[in-house]
């Protein structure tokens, strides 16, 4: 059976021209996805039944009994974690953030290891964004800043920027100019009309210097920054302040490296300082295909985007004190369930190691690193594969994932609902 | 030799992300790519072993060569290999060093791990699914 | 089978014409009845004064752009913390609270059902999942129409069958309710960083004026016989001057239908302005409101401004870009392809300037130079002019003449040379208030018929009993009563189940949302029509099969179907 | 009077304790305070031994002494207005936000966002301080609006972001980006600093260690003696890509260029 427009859960790119053939309730092909994709569909192994950690070895139990243990866990935990939620749907998502706010905990999702300073930066300048298609329609100008799309999203560049054909922009790749910006001479950087090579934690600099140009303050800057000679700042400020739309995507290469959303904040106000002289945009790319669900069911549910602490019954938000990494570090949490993501193998080691002292709880469709350290592992659905629910592309544009095949799994929305209800009363006091 | 990790993603390990028991997430996950000139002053051919270490621990990887890494860097796709040795220092924003780790790179010539051994050195249990 | 029976109400009710009468309200099953069983809970109102549940005719309060300010102001999510208690979850965020949050402190006020002022149908889904978390008012969505390309081609080729098959479609996709158009074409005008100067300048590339793009929608709202109008936020918003722009606006709106408004003009403080610049701005709320008393085809909202800091959030992409460059504050944007644009920033509207005095003296003279009160309703365009929360403030206003002075002694010098706010004496009674807060929404609206405004029998119990005797009470005396209030319901009664008890939510809600299917006939269906079809799969970045919201985003929708080309 | 709080040993050492009731004003009324650890409510007394000397009539005359291990206890001192607070050890994150008066004496280092948002009053500490030393909330346009916070060793990054008053004296070095986006007030930095500065608007800093990696976008404008601090300074304006009209003071010495 073919099934036509299936949307691809992977990344924050949310493709959702894919066409699935399924034969025995089996996904055996898959059109118009990048290899990303076809792994993601065709090669799908699953861990059979929940397990439980033995003093030798893994025993495998009953749904009811993972869950009921679960609940246990997590009812007299003094500060348990809630971390991951960004490759499930928003269903399973609100669920948590009710479990988390029920036992006092902290949730968290992915975004603190990933665009986690972009928030930041946001909270700080905003946001002057846009959706996808406007710059697919109308960008002239694409500039990709410490990120590496062909790598990380693939189709990013023939569906919505550099390759795809605008209505106001019908010859795309020859009307369009491209910039890349890195420490690193990466694949995208060898499309590039122009690629600039920064030095090894030089981007703020760079930034500021681009905005002191863009402010006509050109004589303050010296010959150099950061490895970059100014005639080529100078002809990149050039060709921003000419573009009829610009857009600047940005990636890991200025969240996670030094000044972290300092760095982001300043290429939001270099955005800003470019709208004086024509239309710029700027948006990051989100990793995970629904982190940006997560950030926005948080936000709409708590008033916060990511790292809340439920632990005085209200919620409380700041980074670097209610972030899973720092809280892992600093060994504070004394249980966590961990769904839809992997920290045993995304955490630095310290963090990661702290799973494996408390009793952790992964509710996940797949194997991961995380299930070694924790004490119980329950399969369930993937979102977009075997459930359907809500997932945010990274531009914010909600889209409906699809259940193409049934593999007999619980959906983790309904695993969650049955812990909340026992939280929520039916154990006892 | 001193270095600076910078770790990212790619398509094969997006590929295998979900199956890291797999032989084909080890290969690639713990492929360390290096700048040709730096393998020549390390003394290293392509597919020698490295070992790094930073104050947090030490890790065996694959050298690889890449000219797209400037020198004095050296870069690892992101996942359980690389993170063996980052720092959990988050300077008060919850984000790692993902990309500003100082390592120490020495050729070695000791086994590469799997990634169930990895998680047992910091207290877990490898599950070996069917 | 649940019974409720409200004794000794002080019911005003003005769409039956009842205007402080003592009597009894039966409740059945949600709906008003004529009489129930005396196993019915009995309430006893204590001749306090009971309003039908209130309505909001115009608010931001779900969807992606208000989901935008809340995610980037953690310093007003921290503003207004309430902790878990009892059935009520937690709650953050003063002037953009959380869903819960908006949900609860409506819902101690009396507020029962809502317009979202503003949602870009591409992005409908996630207006519909915040309309499910804002469980005790039912909910609709104006939806946004004004940079849509399909519809500006049909209004170019001067087609109004065509328009009105674009929004029967586009509507039914999003689930909507209504047509909204803010700053028609100029948030297109916007997608290349510039704007329009008034309504006969033409949109870049697609060559229509706002002025076509308007009159034409208005047809096509009349032909698809949509229950409201179109709902209309004028170009040039914010600017000195653009009094003129929304006269001009006024004077091209026909009287197409004999039930209700063909335009309803909403936030209009904001399009009140005369002088050239900020230094010489002034109020003609006098010119808008003699174009008003003469045109009974048109509804306004007030937009009033408060003081105090607040969020302006709009679809109006350049305005906000301007009014950033003026405060340098945080300044977000979000362009919606093909549909529309957007843009939040934060603002504080102080006492010690000229032209925040003057803005918020220009709302009031709105609201008292109007004649009808059915044609001026009580809005601030929340959170754009000041949180919700502050409606019991602007009612004690417009009833105290005394209350404006007090308040009028503390302003900038120039509100009284540049407005003639302190020269009103016209205040206005229950009645009047009763009309602007829920009466006049309701037939604004076209929800009379769907049982909501009124509290006849077979209306949905929807019912807000205030802490006010009105025979005790002199408002222009004891403002201070009227202000405490309407701020906190003794009871508010949701579809016959009561939801909050002076001020505390006891239930979980369940709230309906209502939108409209509108039916054409079979050659003008859009989704057969390939040129259509062809440029959607080709410059939208979704499927067009995944563009429509799904019914599981509506748990109790509430679907209204209307016969068009009637 | 004087409150002295020791903490008691703990089954859970690591779990935070929120102790916002510990201020000198709230000991006038006696000693049944409620703090939490992780999301429990507890008793000061559960976590603490609690010994009581003398008495006072007026909050200015009490002092709080912490012993013991209070390296994870947090918002010590939140909102205080008058009295003194001394720490023996090391002390938790949030110590003295809000305050607006009295003083602080931390013999320790303290954790990150030390007198966040601080108002008035005075902050010493004598150890390391961490990340965010004297600076604002997520979101606020004004960090520290006033008072002084004087850290003897060094600090972490970004001390003193979104400074707008009072006085901010660091003796040993800072770590990335101190003051920046500051809009106020006054930043001395004795030893070490890396970009000092970014994105300033208004302020002024001294940094009489080493400055490494400074901004491109600051101006030199010359040079001026300091003899408070017996050194000449090369004197720059900015951060000129966010026109701010800031100063920034640095001792004339070679400017290390290596990255870190």
């Amino acid at each position: 059976m073919i099934v036509r427009d299936v949307i691809c859960p992977f990344c924050g790119c949310l493709c959702d021209d894919l066409e699935l053939e399924t034969e025995g309730g089996r996904i055996v092909k898959v059109q118009n996805g990048c290899s990303l994709a076809e792994a993601t569909f065709i090669s799908d192994t699953r861990l059979p039944a929940p397990i439980r950690r033995t003093e030798t070895g893994w025993e495998e139990i009953s749904y009811d009994e993972a869950i009921r243990e679960t609940a246990e866990i997590l009812q007299d935990a003094d500060r348990p974690l809630l971390y991951g939620w960004s490759s499930t749907h928003g269903e399973a998502q609100s669920i948590g953030v009710h479990i988390a706010e029920r036992i006092g905990a902290v949730i968290d999702n992915t975004s603190t290891v990933c665009h986690g300073p972009s928030i930041l930066a946001i909270q700080e300048v905003g946001h002057p964004g846009c959706t996808l298609g406007q710059v697919k329609n109308r960008a002239d100008v694409i500039i990709y800043w410490g990120c590496n799309p062909i790598e990380a999203h693939p189709r990013h560049m023939s569906r919505y920027t550099t390759y795809a054909t605008g209505f106001f922009v019908p010859d795309a790749r020859r009307e369009r100019t491209v910039i890349v910006v890195d420490t690193r001479r990466t694949d995208t950087a060898g499309i590039a009309d122009e690629f600039v090579q920064v030095e090894h934690g030089g981007d703020y600099a760079v930034l500021s210097a681009l905005r002191a140009i863009v402010r006509g303050k050109a004589s303050v800057i010296p010959a150099k920054v950061a490895g970059v000679a100014k005639e080529q700042l100078i002809r990149i400020a050039e060709i921003c302040k000419n573009a009829k739309f610009g857009a600047i995507f940005f990636g890991l290469g200025l969240t996670m490296s030094r000044g972290k959303y300092k760095n982001v904040r300043n290429a939001i106000e270099l955005t800003d300082a470019l709208n004086r002289h024509t239309k710029f945009v700027i948006s990051p790319l989100r990793g995970h295909g629904n982190v940006y669900g997560s950030n926005e069911v948080f936000t709409w549910m708590t008033g916060y985007p990511f790292a809340v602490d439920f632990a005085r019954g209200i919620a409380f938000y700041n980074p670097g004190e209610t972030t899973a990494v720092d809280i892992l570090r600093r060994g504070e949490c004394d249980a966590a369930l961990i769904v839809a993501s992997d920290p045993g193998a995304n955490f630095p080691r310290a963090a990661a190691a702290h799973l494996a002292k408390i009793p952790t709880v992964v509710i996940d469709p797949h194997v991961n690193a995380t299930t070694a350290l924790s004490r119980i592992h329950i399969p369930c659905t993937a979102a977009g594969i075997d459930a359907a629910g809500t997932a945010y592309r990274m531009d914010g544009v909600p889209i409906r994932l699809k259940k193409v095949i049934d593999r007999g799994y619980p959906d983790d929305a309904e695993i969650l609902k049955k812990i909340y209800d026992l939280l929520n009363g039916g154990m006892g006091p | 030799m001193k270095f600076v990790l910078n770790t990212g993603r790619s398509v094969p390990q997006g590929a295998a992300v979900e199956h890291k028991g797999t032989e084909v997430y080890r290969t690639v996950s713990s492929a360390c790519f290096l700048n040709p000139v730096d393998m020549m002053l390390l003394g290293i051919e392509n597919g020698e072993r490295v070992r790094v270490t930073t104050p947090a621990g030490h890790i065996v990887l694959t050298a690889c060569p890449a000219e797209g890494v400037t020198q004095g860097e050296c870069f690892v796709t992101i996942g359980p290999y690389a993170n063996h040795i980052i720092s959990s220092e988050t300077h008060g924003t919850g984000m790692p060093d993902f990309k500003s780790q100082r390592v120490d790179v020495e050729p070695t010539e000791e086994p590469l791990k799997s990634v169930g051994e990895l998680m047992e050195e910091i207290g877990g249990l490898r599950y070996d699914s069917a | 089978m649940t019974e409720i029976r409200v004794k000794n109400a002080c019911v005003i009710d003005p769409i039956r014409g009842i205007n402080g009468e003592i009597m009894d309200i039966a409740i059945r099953d949600g709906r008003i009845v004529e009489s129930v069983s005396d196993r019915a809970e009995v309430i006893d109102a204590g001749r306090c004064l009971t309003l039908p549940g209130g309505i909001d005719s115009h608010t931001h309060v779900s969807g992606t752009k208000v989901n935008f300010g809340r995610y980037m102001s953690p310093e007003d999510m921290r503003a207004g913390r309430t902790k878990r208690k009892g059935k009520m979850h937690v709650t953050s965020g003063y002037y953009v609270p959380t869903t819960f949050g908006n949900s609860y402190r409506y819902s101690a006020m009396g507020y029962t059902t809502l317009l979202e002022g503003a949602m870009a149908p591409l992005e409908a889904r996630h207006t519909h999942e915040e309309f499910t978390a804002t469980p005790h008012q039912d909910m609709l969505a104006n939806t946004l129409f004004d940079g849509n390309w399909a519809v500006m081609d049909a209004v170019r080729e001067k087609d109004v069958r065509k328009t009105a098959a674009v929004v029967a479609w586009t509507l039914k996709a999003a689930r909507g309710y209504g047509i909204k158009l803010t700053n028609p074409g100029g948030t297109e005008a916007w997608g290349w960083g510039e704007d329009l100067t008034g309504i006969q300048e033409m949109v870049p590339h697609f060559a229509v004026t706002p002025a076509e793009i308007i009159t034409t929608m208005m047809r096509a709202n009349e032909l698809l016989g949509l229950p409201h109008s179109v709902h209309l936020h004028c170009n040039n918003l914010g600017k000195p001057g653009n009094y003129q722009t929304t006269l001009d606006t006024f004077d091209i709106v026909p009287d197409l239908n004999p039930d209700r408004q063909t335009l309803y003009a909403t936030h209009v403080q904001f399009h009140a302005y005369g002088g050239g610049t900020w230094k010489n701005i002034c109020s003609r709320a006098e010119d808008i409101t003699r174009s008003i008393n003469s045109k009974s085809q048109i509804v306004i909202d007030m937009g009033q401004i408060m003081f105090g800091r607040t969020m302006t959030m709009t679809a109006d992409g350049p305005m906000e870009f301007n009014l950033h460059c003026l405060h340098n504050n945080k300044w977000s944007n979000h362009d919606v392809e093909l549909e529309t644009g957007s843009g939040i920033i934060p603002v504080t509207y102080s006492k010690k300037s000229a032209v925040n005095c003057i803005m918020w003296a220009i709302g009031l003279e709105l609201a008292l130079l109007t004649k009808n009160p059915w044609q001026c309703l009580l809005e601030t365009d929340n959170p754009n002019g000041a949180p919700f929360v502050k409606y019991p403030e602007i009612i004690g206003l417009l009833m105290s003449k005394r209350y404006r002075d007090e308040e009028c002694a503390t302003l900038h010098a120039e509100t009284e040379k540049r407005t003639s706010l302190c020269a009103l004496e016209r205040e206005l009674d229950w009645h009047d208030i009763a009309v602007m807060t829920r009466a006049g929404q309701a037939k604004a609206l076209g929800i009379v018929s769907q049982g909501k405004g009124h509290l006849g029998i077979g209306a949905e119990a929807d019912i807000a009993i205030y802490p006010i005797r009105t025979d005790s009470v002199d408002p222009a005396r004891e403002y201070r009563k009227v202000v405490e209030g309407f701020q906190k319901t003794r009871y508010t009664i949701k579809r016959g189940r009561v939801v909050s008890r002076d001020g505390e939510i006891i239930v979980d809600g369940a709230n309906a949302t209502f939108w409209v299917d509108a039916k054409v006939p079979e050659d003008l269906m859009m989704e057969n029509d390939p040129e259509f079809i062809k440029r959607f799969e080709q410059f939208y970045t979704v499927r067009m099969s995944n563009y429509p919201v799904q019914d599981v985003y509506l748990p109790r929708g509430r679907r209204i179907e209307t016969e068009a080309f009637t | 009077m004087r409150v002295i709080l020791e903490s008691k040993v703990r089954a859970k050492p690591n779990l935070p304790i929120e102790a916002e009731a510990i201020i000198p004003r709230n000991f006038l009324k006696g000693t049944d305070l409620l703090v939490y650890e992780g999301n429990k409510e507890r008793t000061l007394s559960e976590l603490f031994w609690i010994f009581v000397e003398g008495t006072a009539v007026a909050p200015e005359n009490i002092e709080v002494v912490l012993k013991g291990d209070t390296s994870r206890i947090k918002r010590v001192g939140e909102y205080m207005d008058t009295g003194s607070i001394i720490i023996e050890g090391d002390i938790g994150m949030h110590c003295g936000n809000f305050m607006s008066g009295g003083t602080i004496e931390i013999r320790g280092n303290a954790d990150s966002w030390l007198g966040r948002e601080m108002r008035g009053g005075t902050i010493l500490c004598r150890g390391n301080a961490s990340h965010y030393c004297a600076t604002g909330y997520r979101g606020e346009k004004k960090g520290m609006q006033g008072g002084k916070v004087e850290v003897s060793g060094n600090t972490g990054d970004f001390c003193a972001e979104y400074l707008a008053g009072g006085t901010v004296h660091i003796h040993g070095s800072t770590g990335d980006f101190p003051g920046v986006e500051m809009r106020g007030g006054e930043l001395i930095i004795e030893g070490d600093a890396t970009r000092p500065c970014g994105n300033m608007k208004n302020g002024s800093c001294v940094i009489l260690g080493t400055v490494h990696d400074m901004l491109p976008t600051f101006e030199k404008t010359g040079q001026q003696v300091l003899p408070e601090w017996k050194i000449t300074a090369d004197v720059y304006k900015g951060d000129v890509a966010n026109r701010g009209k800031g100063t920034l003071m640095v001792a004339c010495r070679s400017l290390s260029r290596q990255t870190p």
